[in-house]
């Protein structure tokens, strides 16, 4: 199990080669990038900024929540920040596991739990100059 | 006791500085940081009750603080 | 869309590219993998077989399906047949999709469907010089 | 008429072919097929009721087959 803040790109197969294993019969991943259109606008790139020390906690949190509830220890979720342009890979999350159900499984309950929990945000640059934080989580993140 | 208070992102930009101190009696609540926060300038484009992070969690409003502790606003969050 | 069944190694990264658009904002995956044991006894390799017309029509029903279920082209699928080692892919399927739940849901749909609709078949070697016929699916395919 | 029925792994295996031809009358239904194949030397290998796919789909036992049509029986899948 491994989660990281990165700053370079994001390499999937290398993420893949690190999780798979001769016993697992599944890998399972998400990958999120970065869309050319946000709500009609055209989008130049999107500049990821994080709380690094928690985000890092709380991704690994999350990662370790995963491997408790599914069953596997491989695991492993990479978020880049910095400025991305459109079609780079901003999140990836690699589950590998016996079995495909709790693969797939686990990859989700990542992703959903990510964007919920985890202190990054994204300013959103446009093809006009203008640029703007986007609030895609509810930012009710329940107090622990 | 002083209390440095960490802002990111869009709080970060409303408040013009990536941190700020704050004065509090000994044994403040979260919610009493909150108090003196809404009395800064540019306070008002916070919202009302933004999430606070004491010690990288997330903290509750009765959350006592205690000196040194690593504290931060938290903008509603939009990774992945 | 597109869907194959094949005899050479799968390169997800290059379905990956295949599928991928500025204007997605999610790809989820899943790759099946042959294990190095199955019910308690250690495998060499698995030989898999198909009747090739039937199984890419079905394939290809199945990912139309998902398409208009989940409202992208953007799938592709490639089952591999012949020997394949411990760790080789045997099955990807991979959706590009602007949001990353029905990213998700097509994935899952189309993996569960491959499994009890396409006529592809799976004899088992072990490391003891035996085999056998695995019948994972549940032959339960409805007639339509 | 004469129905060429393709068989695959674990039933070509069993039958020691990949393909034996049925005779049928005109008009006769996927069932008869079956009944007709539970006659062949080494049915007794098979499941009673095994699938069967006729031109490339999974069809029903009272599906009538025609002169031409493309005949499989299909082993349990196991994609994937």
């Amino acid at each position: 199990m491994r989660t990281a803040i990165v700053e370079k790109t994001i390499d999937l197969a290398a993420l893949i080669a690190e999780v798979a294993s001769g016993a697992h019969g599944a890998v399972a991943t998400f990958v999120g990038v970065v869309r050319s259109v946000n709500d009609g606008k055209p989008v130049l790139g999107i500049d990821y900024s994080a709380y690094d020390a928690m985000a890092e906690k709380e991704m690994n949190a999350i990662a370790a929540e995963a491997a408790s509830m599914f069953a596997t220890s491989a695991i492993v979720v990479e978020h880049r920040k910095g400025f991305l342009g459109v079609g780079e890979a901003s999140v990836a999350i690699v589950v590998s596991h016996e079995r495909r159900a709790p693969a797939m499984d686990a990859v989700r309950y990542i992703i959903e739990e990510l964007k919920v929990r985890v202190p990054i945000w994204k300013c959103e640059h446009y093809s006009d100059g203008s640029r703007d934080w986007v609030h895609a989580g509810t930012g009710a993140a329940r107090p622990r | 006791m002083t209390i440095t208070v960490q802002l990111f992102a869009s709080y970060a930009e409303a408040l013009g500085a990536k941190s700020i101190q704050v004065e509090l009696p000994e044994d403040a609540t979260v919610e009493a940081l909150m108090v003196a926060l809404s009395e800064l300038p540019g306070a008002n484009r916070l919202p009302p009750k933004p999430l606070v992070a004491v010690n990288l969690a997330y903290a509750a409003p009765d959350m006592i603080l205690t000196s040194g502790d690593e504290v931060a606003i938290i903008p509603p969050v939009a990774g992945g």
